[in-house]
Protein backbone atom coordinates (compact mmCIF):
# COMPACT_ATOMS: atom_id res chain seq x y z
CA UNK A 1 0.00 0.00 0.00
CA UNK A 2 1.56 3.39 -1.05
CA UNK A 3 0.67 6.00 1.70
CA UNK A 4 1.37 9.58 0.40
CA UNK A 5 1.79 12.21 3.12
CA UNK A 6 1.09 16.46 2.14
CA UNK A 7 1.40 19.92 3.80
CA UNK A 8 2.06 19.37 7.48
CA UNK A 9 1.47 15.86 7.93
CA UNK A 10 4.26 15.55 5.96
CA UNK A 11 6.71 17.36 7.47
CA UNK A 12 5.44 15.84 11.10
CA UNK A 13 5.74 12.10 9.55
CA UNK A 14 9.06 13.39 7.56
CA UNK A 15 8.43 11.76 4.64
CA UNK A 16 6.36 12.75 1.46
CA UNK A 17 5.47 8.56 0.37
CA UNK A 18 5.78 5.35 2.56
CA UNK A 19 5.68 2.03 1.22
CA UNK A 20 3.92 -0.16 3.79
CA UNK A 21 2.12 -3.68 4.30
CA UNK A 22 -0.11 -3.07 7.28
CA UNK A 23 -1.61 -6.26 9.17
CA UNK A 24 -4.32 -7.62 7.85
CA UNK A 25 -6.71 -6.55 10.47
CA UNK A 26 -6.77 -3.46 9.17
CA UNK A 27 -9.73 -3.33 6.55
CA UNK A 28 -10.67 0.37 6.46
CA UNK A 29 -9.46 4.29 6.53
CA UNK A 30 -10.10 4.26 10.18
CA UNK A 31 -8.12 1.19 10.96
CA UNK A 32 -5.31 2.39 9.08
CA UNK A 33 -5.14 5.84 10.64
CA UNK A 34 -5.20 4.05 13.86
CA UNK A 35 -2.28 1.76 13.05
CA UNK A 36 -0.14 4.31 11.00
CA UNK A 37 -0.67 6.25 14.85
CA UNK A 38 2.16 3.24 16.19
CA UNK A 39 4.37 4.06 13.87
CA UNK A 40 6.63 6.88 15.18
CA UNK A 41 6.34 9.74 17.51
CA UNK A 42 5.89 11.87 14.31
CA UNK A 43 3.03 10.07 13.25
CA UNK A 44 1.22 10.21 16.51
CA UNK A 45 1.63 13.97 16.34
CA UNK A 46 0.48 14.17 12.31
CA UNK A 47 -2.41 11.92 13.26
CA UNK A 48 -3.53 13.54 16.62
CA UNK A 49 -6.45 15.93 15.85
CA UNK A 50 -8.24 13.54 13.22
CA UNK A 51 -10.88 16.62 12.18
CA UNK A 52 -8.54 17.97 10.73
CA UNK A 53 -7.06 15.11 8.64
CA UNK A 54 -8.57 14.33 5.10
CA UNK A 55 -8.21 11.04 3.19
CA UNK A 56 -8.19 10.08 -0.18
CA UNK A 57 -7.98 6.51 -1.67
CA UNK A 58 -6.78 6.44 -5.17
CA UNK A 59 -7.37 10.17 -5.78
CA UNK A 60 -11.09 9.71 -4.23
CA UNK A 61 -12.26 11.63 -0.97
CA UNK A 62 -13.25 9.20 1.15
CA UNK A 63 -14.95 8.53 4.99
CA UNK A 64 -13.48 6.71 7.62
CA UNK A 65 -15.19 3.41 6.70
CA UNK A 66 -14.21 3.53 3.16
CA UNK A 67 -12.16 -0.38 2.63
CA UNK A 68 -8.13 -0.60 2.21
CA UNK A 69 -6.51 -2.94 0.21
CA UNK A 70 -3.15 -3.57 -0.75
CA UNK A 71 -2.59 -1.85 -4.21
CA UNK A 72 -4.26 1.29 -3.00
CA UNK A 73 -2.54 4.90 -3.39
CA UNK A 74 -4.11 6.33 0.25
CA UNK A 75 -2.97 10.15 0.27
CA UNK A 76 -3.52 12.09 3.83
CA UNK A 77 -3.31 15.74 4.30
CA UNK A 78 -5.04 18.43 5.95
CA UNK A 79 -7.69 20.98 4.74
CA UNK A 80 -6.77 22.15 1.07
CA UNK A 81 -6.09 25.94 0.73
CA UNK A 82 -5.48 26.32 -2.71
CA UNK A 83 -7.54 29.22 -4.60
CA UNK B 1 -10.37 23.00 -19.63
CA UNK B 2 -8.13 22.15 -16.47
CA UNK B 3 -4.35 23.48 -16.07
CA UNK B 4 -2.19 22.90 -13.22
CA UNK B 5 1.15 24.31 -13.85
CA UNK B 6 4.36 26.02 -12.70
CA UNK B 7 4.49 29.05 -15.42
CA UNK B 8 2.26 32.25 -15.05
CA UNK B 9 -0.66 33.02 -17.38
CA UNK B 10 -1.89 35.29 -19.74
CA UNK B 11 -5.83 36.23 -18.61
CA UNK B 12 -5.84 38.09 -22.17
CA UNK B 13 -4.57 35.11 -24.14
CA UNK B 14 -6.81 32.83 -22.32
CA UNK B 15 -10.03 35.12 -22.72
CA UNK B 16 -9.47 35.46 -26.38
CA UNK B 17 -8.41 31.66 -27.00
CA UNK B 18 -12.17 30.68 -25.43
CA UNK B 19 -14.48 32.92 -26.83
CA UNK B 20 -12.48 33.69 -30.48
CA UNK B 21 -15.06 32.77 -33.49
CA UNK B 22 -18.04 31.61 -30.55
CA UNK B 23 -20.53 34.35 -31.47
CA UNK B 24 -23.28 33.01 -29.00
CA UNK B 25 -21.15 33.83 -26.09
CA UNK B 26 -22.81 37.25 -24.78
CA UNK B 27 -20.78 37.09 -21.48
CA UNK B 28 -17.46 36.27 -20.06
CA UNK B 29 -16.67 36.63 -16.44
CA UNK B 30 -13.30 35.55 -15.38
CA UNK B 31 -11.59 35.23 -11.33
CA UNK B 32 -7.41 36.19 -10.84
CA UNK B 33 -6.44 35.18 -7.74
CA UNK B 34 -3.62 36.62 -6.50
CA UNK B 35 -0.86 36.09 -3.79
CA UNK B 36 -1.34 38.78 -1.05
CA UNK B 37 1.65 40.40 0.67
CA UNK B 38 -0.22 40.37 4.29
CA UNK B 39 -1.53 37.00 6.31
CA UNK B 40 -3.27 38.70 9.45
CA UNK B 41 -0.41 40.90 10.70
CA UNK B 42 2.24 39.01 9.28
CA UNK B 43 4.08 40.13 5.98
CA UNK B 44 4.85 37.65 3.52
CA UNK B 45 7.72 37.30 1.56
CA UNK B 46 6.30 34.38 -0.61
CA UNK B 47 4.45 31.55 -0.62
CA UNK B 48 5.00 27.91 -2.33
CA UNK B 49 1.85 25.80 -3.18
CA UNK B 50 2.15 22.13 -2.67
CA UNK B 51 -0.09 20.11 -4.47
CA UNK B 52 -1.17 16.12 -5.39
CA UNK B 53 -0.21 15.50 -8.97
CA UNK B 54 -2.86 13.84 -10.55
CA UNK B 55 -5.59 14.14 -7.70
CA UNK B 56 -5.50 18.20 -8.34
CA UNK B 57 -6.56 17.56 -11.86
CA UNK B 58 -9.06 15.14 -11.01
CA UNK B 59 -10.87 16.97 -8.55
CA UNK B 60 -10.63 19.82 -10.49
CA UNK B 61 -12.28 18.16 -13.67
CA UNK B 62 -15.02 16.95 -11.41
CA UNK B 63 -15.71 20.32 -10.48
CA UNK B 64 -15.84 21.51 -13.96
CA UNK B 65 -17.28 18.62 -14.93
CA UNK B 66 -20.41 19.86 -11.95
CA UNK B 67 -20.74 23.33 -13.68
CA UNK B 68 -21.05 22.35 -16.90
CA UNK B 69 -24.13 19.82 -15.58
CA UNK B 70 -25.60 23.00 -13.60
CA UNK B 71 -25.65 25.86 -15.78
CA UNK B 72 -25.67 26.45 -19.93
CA UNK B 73 -21.74 27.60 -20.34
CA UNK B 74 -20.04 27.67 -23.88
CA UNK B 75 -17.01 27.77 -22.26
CA UNK B 76 -14.67 27.19 -19.08
CA UNK B 77 -11.31 27.54 -17.87
CA UNK B 78 -9.09 26.55 -14.80
CA UNK B 79 -5.48 27.38 -14.42
CA UNK B 80 -4.00 26.71 -11.33
CA UNK B 81 -0.46 27.22 -10.09
CA UNK B 82 1.48 25.54 -8.45
CA UNK B 83 5.33 26.05 -6.67
CA UNK B 84 7.15 29.47 -5.14
CA UNK B 85 4.79 32.53 -5.92
CA UNK B 86 5.42 36.53 -4.67
CA UNK B 87 3.16 38.61 -3.66
CA UNK B 88 1.28 39.70 -6.63
CA UNK B 89 1.45 37.08 -8.64
CA UNK B 90 -1.61 35.43 -10.20
CA UNK B 91 -2.57 32.00 -8.63
CA UNK B 92 -5.23 30.56 -10.14
CA UNK B 93 -7.15 31.80 -13.07
CA UNK B 94 -10.76 30.60 -13.83
CA UNK B 95 -12.98 31.48 -16.91
CA UNK B 96 -16.63 30.63 -17.25
CA UNK B 97 -18.13 32.07 -21.07
CA UNK B 98 -22.09 31.74 -21.72
CA UNK B 99 -25.23 33.44 -23.79
CA UNK B 100 -25.84 35.28 -20.94
CA UNK B 101 -23.96 36.70 -18.34
CA UNK B 102 -26.20 35.43 -15.10
CA UNK B 103 -25.01 32.08 -15.83
CA UNK B 104 -21.31 33.25 -16.22
CA UNK B 105 -21.28 34.73 -13.01
CA UNK B 106 -22.74 31.77 -11.28
CA UNK B 107 -20.61 29.12 -12.74
CA UNK B 108 -17.71 31.42 -11.77
CA UNK B 109 -18.35 31.76 -8.21
CA UNK B 110 -19.24 28.32 -7.99
CA UNK B 111 -15.73 26.99 -9.41
CA UNK B 112 -13.46 29.34 -6.91
CA UNK B 113 -15.76 28.38 -4.24
CA UNK B 114 -15.86 24.78 -4.74
CA UNK B 115 -12.48 24.57 -6.14
CA UNK B 116 -11.19 26.42 -2.56
CA UNK B 117 -12.71 23.64 -0.29
CA UNK B 118 -12.40 20.65 -2.77
CA UNK B 119 -9.14 20.92 -4.81
CA UNK B 120 -5.88 19.38 -3.21
CA UNK B 121 -3.87 22.58 -3.09
CA UNK B 122 -1.71 24.04 0.51
CA UNK B 123 -0.33 26.90 0.99
CA UNK B 124 2.77 27.27 2.64
CA UNK B 125 3.59 31.28 3.72
CA UNK B 126 7.23 32.41 3.87
CA UNK B 127 6.14 35.38 6.62
CA UNK B 128 8.23 38.15 8.92
CA UNK B 129 7.41 35.51 11.60
CA UNK B 130 8.67 32.33 10.44
CA UNK B 131 7.37 30.12 7.69
CA UNK B 132 3.53 28.62 8.15
CA UNK B 133 0.78 26.39 6.74
CA UNK B 134 -1.69 28.77 5.57
CA UNK B 135 -4.96 27.14 7.66
CA UNK B 136 -8.56 26.68 5.56
CA UNK B 137 -10.96 29.23 6.88
CA UNK B 138 -14.28 28.25 7.98
CA UNK B 139 -15.80 31.05 5.64
CA UNK B 140 -14.38 29.17 2.30
CA UNK B 141 -16.27 26.12 3.65
CA UNK B 142 -19.67 28.74 4.48
CA UNK B 143 -19.21 29.99 0.37
CA UNK B 144 -18.68 26.22 -1.14
CA UNK B 145 -21.93 25.39 1.05
CA UNK B 146 -24.42 27.86 -0.58
CA UNK B 147 -23.70 25.83 -4.02
CA UNK B 148 -24.75 22.42 -2.25
CA UNK B 149 -28.08 21.40 -3.49
CA UNK B 150 -30.91 21.28 -1.28
CA UNK C 1 -12.40 54.80 -13.79
CA UNK C 2 -14.94 55.19 -16.13
CA UNK C 3 -14.55 55.23 -20.11
CA UNK C 4 -16.62 55.87 -22.70
CA UNK C 5 -14.76 55.08 -26.33
CA UNK C 6 -15.47 53.84 -29.77
CA UNK C 7 -12.36 52.04 -29.84
CA UNK C 8 -11.76 47.73 -28.66
CA UNK C 9 -9.96 47.39 -25.38
CA UNK C 10 -7.24 44.92 -24.03
CA UNK C 11 -8.48 42.86 -21.20
CA UNK C 12 -5.37 41.88 -20.47
CA UNK C 13 -3.30 45.63 -19.96
CA UNK C 14 -6.76 46.58 -18.02
CA UNK C 15 -6.27 44.07 -15.48
CA UNK C 16 -2.45 44.59 -15.01
CA UNK C 17 -2.34 48.39 -14.93
CA UNK C 18 -5.15 47.89 -12.24
CA UNK C 19 -3.64 45.64 -10.24
CA UNK C 20 0.02 46.28 -10.77
CA UNK C 21 2.05 46.88 -7.35
CA UNK C 22 -1.55 46.16 -5.32
CA UNK C 23 -0.20 43.37 -3.26
CA UNK C 24 -2.94 43.82 -0.85
CA UNK C 25 -5.37 42.42 -3.69
CA UNK C 26 -6.21 39.12 -3.73
CA UNK C 27 -8.98 38.26 -6.13
CA UNK C 28 -10.27 40.16 -9.22
CA UNK C 29 -13.15 39.81 -10.82
CA UNK C 30 -13.85 40.91 -14.37
CA UNK C 31 -16.83 40.84 -16.95
CA UNK C 32 -16.98 41.09 -20.42
CA UNK C 33 -19.76 41.26 -22.54
CA UNK C 34 -19.63 40.65 -26.34
CA UNK C 35 -21.55 41.10 -29.32
CA UNK C 36 -23.53 37.62 -30.23
CA UNK C 37 -24.79 36.92 -33.91
CA UNK C 38 -28.72 36.20 -32.98
CA UNK C 39 -31.43 37.91 -31.43
CA UNK C 40 -33.85 36.12 -31.01
CA UNK C 41 -34.55 33.71 -34.66
CA UNK C 42 -32.99 37.07 -36.48
CA UNK C 43 -29.79 36.69 -37.56
CA UNK C 44 -27.08 39.52 -36.23
CA UNK C 45 -24.74 41.20 -39.36
CA UNK C 46 -23.90 44.39 -36.57
CA UNK C 47 -25.11 46.39 -33.97
CA UNK C 48 -24.76 50.05 -33.62
CA UNK C 49 -24.83 51.39 -29.96
CA UNK C 50 -25.70 54.78 -29.31
CA UNK C 51 -25.09 56.66 -26.48
CA UNK C 52 -25.88 60.16 -24.55
CA UNK C 53 -22.19 61.82 -24.11
CA UNK C 54 -21.99 63.17 -21.14
CA UNK C 55 -24.89 61.51 -19.30
CA UNK C 56 -23.45 58.56 -19.89
CA UNK C 57 -20.10 59.41 -18.51
CA UNK C 58 -22.14 60.82 -15.67
CA UNK C 59 -24.55 57.63 -14.80
CA UNK C 60 -21.53 55.21 -14.85
CA UNK C 61 -19.28 57.62 -12.78
CA UNK C 62 -22.40 57.68 -9.98
CA UNK C 63 -22.57 53.64 -10.41
CA UNK C 64 -19.19 53.02 -9.66
CA UNK C 65 -19.27 55.62 -6.73
CA UNK C 66 -22.35 53.22 -5.42
CA UNK C 67 -20.55 50.19 -5.62
CA UNK C 68 -17.35 51.87 -4.35
CA UNK C 69 -19.73 52.85 -0.98
CA UNK C 70 -21.13 49.09 -0.81
CA UNK C 71 -18.41 47.10 -1.23
CA UNK C 72 -14.21 47.23 0.52
CA UNK C 73 -12.65 47.69 -3.03
CA UNK C 74 -9.47 48.28 -3.90
CA UNK C 75 -9.83 49.38 -7.54
CA UNK C 76 -12.61 49.28 -9.68
CA UNK C 77 -12.87 49.52 -13.95
CA UNK C 78 -15.37 50.42 -16.40
CA UNK C 79 -15.19 50.57 -19.86
CA UNK C 80 -18.14 50.52 -22.56
CA UNK C 81 -17.73 51.11 -26.05
CA UNK C 82 -19.85 52.91 -28.30
CA UNK C 83 -20.33 53.01 -32.31
CA UNK C 84 -20.62 49.85 -35.13
CA UNK C 85 -19.80 46.19 -33.50
CA UNK C 86 -20.04 43.16 -34.88
CA UNK C 87 -20.49 39.99 -33.63
CA UNK C 88 -17.59 39.00 -31.46
CA UNK C 89 -16.93 42.06 -30.56
CA UNK C 90 -16.46 43.37 -27.45
CA UNK C 91 -18.96 45.52 -26.05
CA UNK C 92 -18.41 46.13 -22.28
CA UNK C 93 -15.50 45.79 -19.64
CA UNK C 94 -16.25 45.67 -15.53
CA UNK C 95 -13.54 44.97 -13.40
CA UNK C 96 -13.81 45.42 -9.80
CA UNK C 97 -10.55 43.78 -7.72
CA UNK C 98 -10.43 43.41 -3.73
CA UNK C 99 -8.43 41.69 -0.56
CA UNK C 100 -11.31 39.04 -1.01
CA UNK C 101 -13.35 37.50 -3.95
CA UNK C 102 -17.05 37.42 -2.51
CA UNK C 103 -16.34 41.80 -2.50
CA UNK C 104 -15.26 42.18 -6.10
CA UNK C 105 -18.25 39.28 -7.46
CA UNK C 106 -21.04 41.00 -5.89
CA UNK C 107 -19.54 44.92 -6.92
CA UNK C 108 -18.97 42.98 -10.25
CA UNK C 109 -21.92 41.53 -10.57
CA UNK C 110 -23.75 44.63 -8.94
CA UNK C 111 -21.99 47.01 -11.58
CA UNK C 112 -23.06 45.54 -15.06
CA UNK C 113 -26.98 44.96 -13.82
CA UNK C 114 -27.14 48.65 -12.86
CA UNK C 115 -24.87 49.58 -15.87
CA UNK C 116 -27.61 47.35 -18.23
CA UNK C 117 -30.96 49.24 -16.95
CA UNK C 118 -28.96 53.17 -15.58
CA UNK C 119 -26.47 53.99 -18.32
CA UNK C 120 -28.08 55.43 -21.63
CA UNK C 121 -27.09 53.43 -24.44
CA UNK C 122 -29.43 51.81 -27.35
CA UNK C 123 -28.62 49.11 -29.21
CA UNK C 124 -29.95 49.05 -33.02
CA UNK C 125 -29.15 45.75 -34.39
CA UNK C 126 -29.03 45.02 -38.38
CA UNK C 127 -30.69 41.66 -39.01
CA UNK C 128 -31.32 39.22 -41.76
CA UNK C 129 -35.10 40.80 -41.18
CA UNK C 130 -34.10 44.62 -41.22
CA UNK C 131 -32.53 46.96 -38.13
CA UNK C 132 -34.33 46.76 -35.33
CA UNK C 133 -33.93 48.65 -31.93
CA UNK C 134 -33.44 46.21 -28.76
CA UNK C 135 -35.94 46.36 -26.78
CA UNK C 136 -35.36 47.09 -22.49
CA UNK C 137 -35.49 43.30 -21.20
CA UNK C 138 -37.36 42.72 -17.76
CA UNK C 139 -35.24 40.72 -16.62
CA UNK C 140 -32.59 43.23 -16.62
CA UNK C 141 -34.88 45.09 -14.45
CA UNK C 142 -35.69 42.62 -12.13
CA UNK C 143 -31.36 41.70 -12.03
CA UNK C 144 -30.74 45.01 -11.47
CA UNK C 145 -33.37 45.42 -8.42
CA UNK C 146 -32.04 42.82 -6.53
CA UNK C 147 -29.50 45.06 -5.44
CA UNK C 148 -32.50 48.20 -4.38
CA UNK C 149 -31.90 48.12 -0.60
CA UNK C 150 -34.37 47.63 1.23
CA UNK D 1 -34.55 74.78 -23.75
CA UNK D 2 -32.88 72.28 -25.37
CA UNK D 3 -34.27 68.80 -26.39
CA UNK D 4 -32.34 65.88 -26.73
CA UNK D 5 -33.95 62.38 -28.72
CA UNK D 6 -32.26 59.55 -28.34
CA UNK D 7 -32.50 55.94 -30.30
CA UNK D 8 -36.00 55.27 -31.82
CA UNK D 9 -37.78 58.42 -30.47
CA UNK D 10 -35.09 60.52 -32.22
CA UNK D 11 -35.70 58.54 -35.48
CA UNK D 12 -40.00 58.90 -35.39
CA UNK D 13 -39.43 62.49 -34.02
CA UNK D 14 -36.99 63.11 -37.33
CA UNK D 15 -34.23 65.07 -35.37
CA UNK D 16 -31.92 64.36 -32.46
CA UNK D 17 -31.92 68.36 -31.31
CA UNK D 18 -34.10 70.76 -31.08
CA UNK D 19 -34.09 74.48 -29.76
CA UNK D 20 -37.44 75.04 -28.23
CA UNK D 21 -39.92 78.03 -26.15
CA UNK D 22 -42.38 76.32 -24.70
CA UNK D 23 -45.50 78.55 -23.81
CA UNK D 24 -45.12 79.92 -19.85
CA UNK D 25 -47.86 77.33 -19.17
CA UNK D 26 -45.44 74.30 -19.28
CA UNK D 27 -43.80 74.17 -16.19
CA UNK D 28 -42.78 70.10 -15.53
CA UNK D 29 -41.71 67.32 -17.35
CA UNK D 30 -45.81 66.49 -17.59
CA UNK D 31 -46.28 69.46 -19.26
CA UNK D 32 -43.68 69.54 -21.56
CA UNK D 33 -44.59 65.80 -23.31
CA UNK D 34 -48.09 67.33 -23.83
CA UNK D 35 -46.85 69.63 -25.56
CA UNK D 36 -44.22 67.89 -27.71
CA UNK D 37 -47.08 65.51 -28.64
CA UNK D 38 -48.83 68.19 -30.61
CA UNK D 39 -45.78 69.22 -32.40
CA UNK D 40 -45.50 66.98 -35.65
CA UNK D 41 -47.18 63.73 -36.12
CA UNK D 42 -43.67 62.33 -35.32
CA UNK D 43 -43.93 63.54 -32.10
CA UNK D 44 -47.32 62.36 -31.80
CA UNK D 45 -46.38 58.73 -32.55
CA UNK D 46 -43.18 58.96 -30.70
CA UNK D 47 -44.52 59.98 -27.13
CA UNK D 48 -48.05 57.99 -28.15
CA UNK D 49 -46.93 54.91 -24.79
CA UNK D 50 -44.83 57.41 -21.99
CA UNK D 51 -44.35 54.50 -20.15
CA UNK D 52 -41.84 53.59 -22.23
CA UNK D 53 -40.14 57.11 -22.68
CA UNK D 54 -37.68 58.40 -19.84
CA UNK D 55 -36.56 61.78 -19.43
CA UNK D 56 -33.20 63.25 -18.29
CA UNK D 57 -33.60 66.98 -17.07
CA UNK D 58 -30.03 68.34 -17.36
CA UNK D 59 -28.64 64.92 -17.42
CA UNK D 60 -30.41 63.57 -14.35
CA UNK D 61 -33.49 61.03 -14.43
CA UNK D 62 -36.46 62.72 -13.42
CA UNK D 63 -40.29 62.09 -12.72
CA UNK D 64 -43.06 63.47 -14.42
CA UNK D 65 -43.73 65.87 -11.85
CA UNK D 66 -40.10 67.64 -12.32
CA UNK D 67 -39.80 71.28 -13.29
CA UNK D 68 -38.26 72.23 -16.42
CA UNK D 69 -37.10 75.64 -17.44
CA UNK D 70 -35.63 78.09 -20.17
CA UNK D 71 -32.18 76.76 -20.25
CA UNK D 72 -32.06 73.27 -19.72
CA UNK D 73 -31.21 70.40 -21.43
CA UNK D 74 -34.16 68.00 -21.54
CA UNK D 75 -33.09 64.29 -22.98
CA UNK D 76 -35.91 61.91 -24.16
CA UNK D 77 -34.90 58.44 -24.98
CA UNK D 78 -36.75 54.94 -24.62
CA UNK D 79 -35.22 52.28 -21.75
CA UNK D 80 -31.83 51.61 -21.86
CA UNK D 81 -29.79 48.69 -23.59
CA UNK D 82 -26.39 49.33 -23.21
CA UNK D 83 -24.10 46.52 -21.75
Amino acid sequence: MKILWFAWLRTRVGSAEESLTPPPDVRDVRGLLAWLKTRSPGHAEALKNLDVVRVAVNQTYVQADHPVAAGDEVAIFPPVTGG
Amino acid sequence: MIRVQREDFDVGAELKALTQGRHEIGGVVSFVGLVRDMAGDAKIGAMTLEHYPGMTEKQLGEIEAEALRRWPLAGSLIIHRYGRLEPGEQIVLVITASAHREAAFEACHFLIDWLKTKAPFWKLEDTDKGAQWVAAESRDDKAAARWVKK
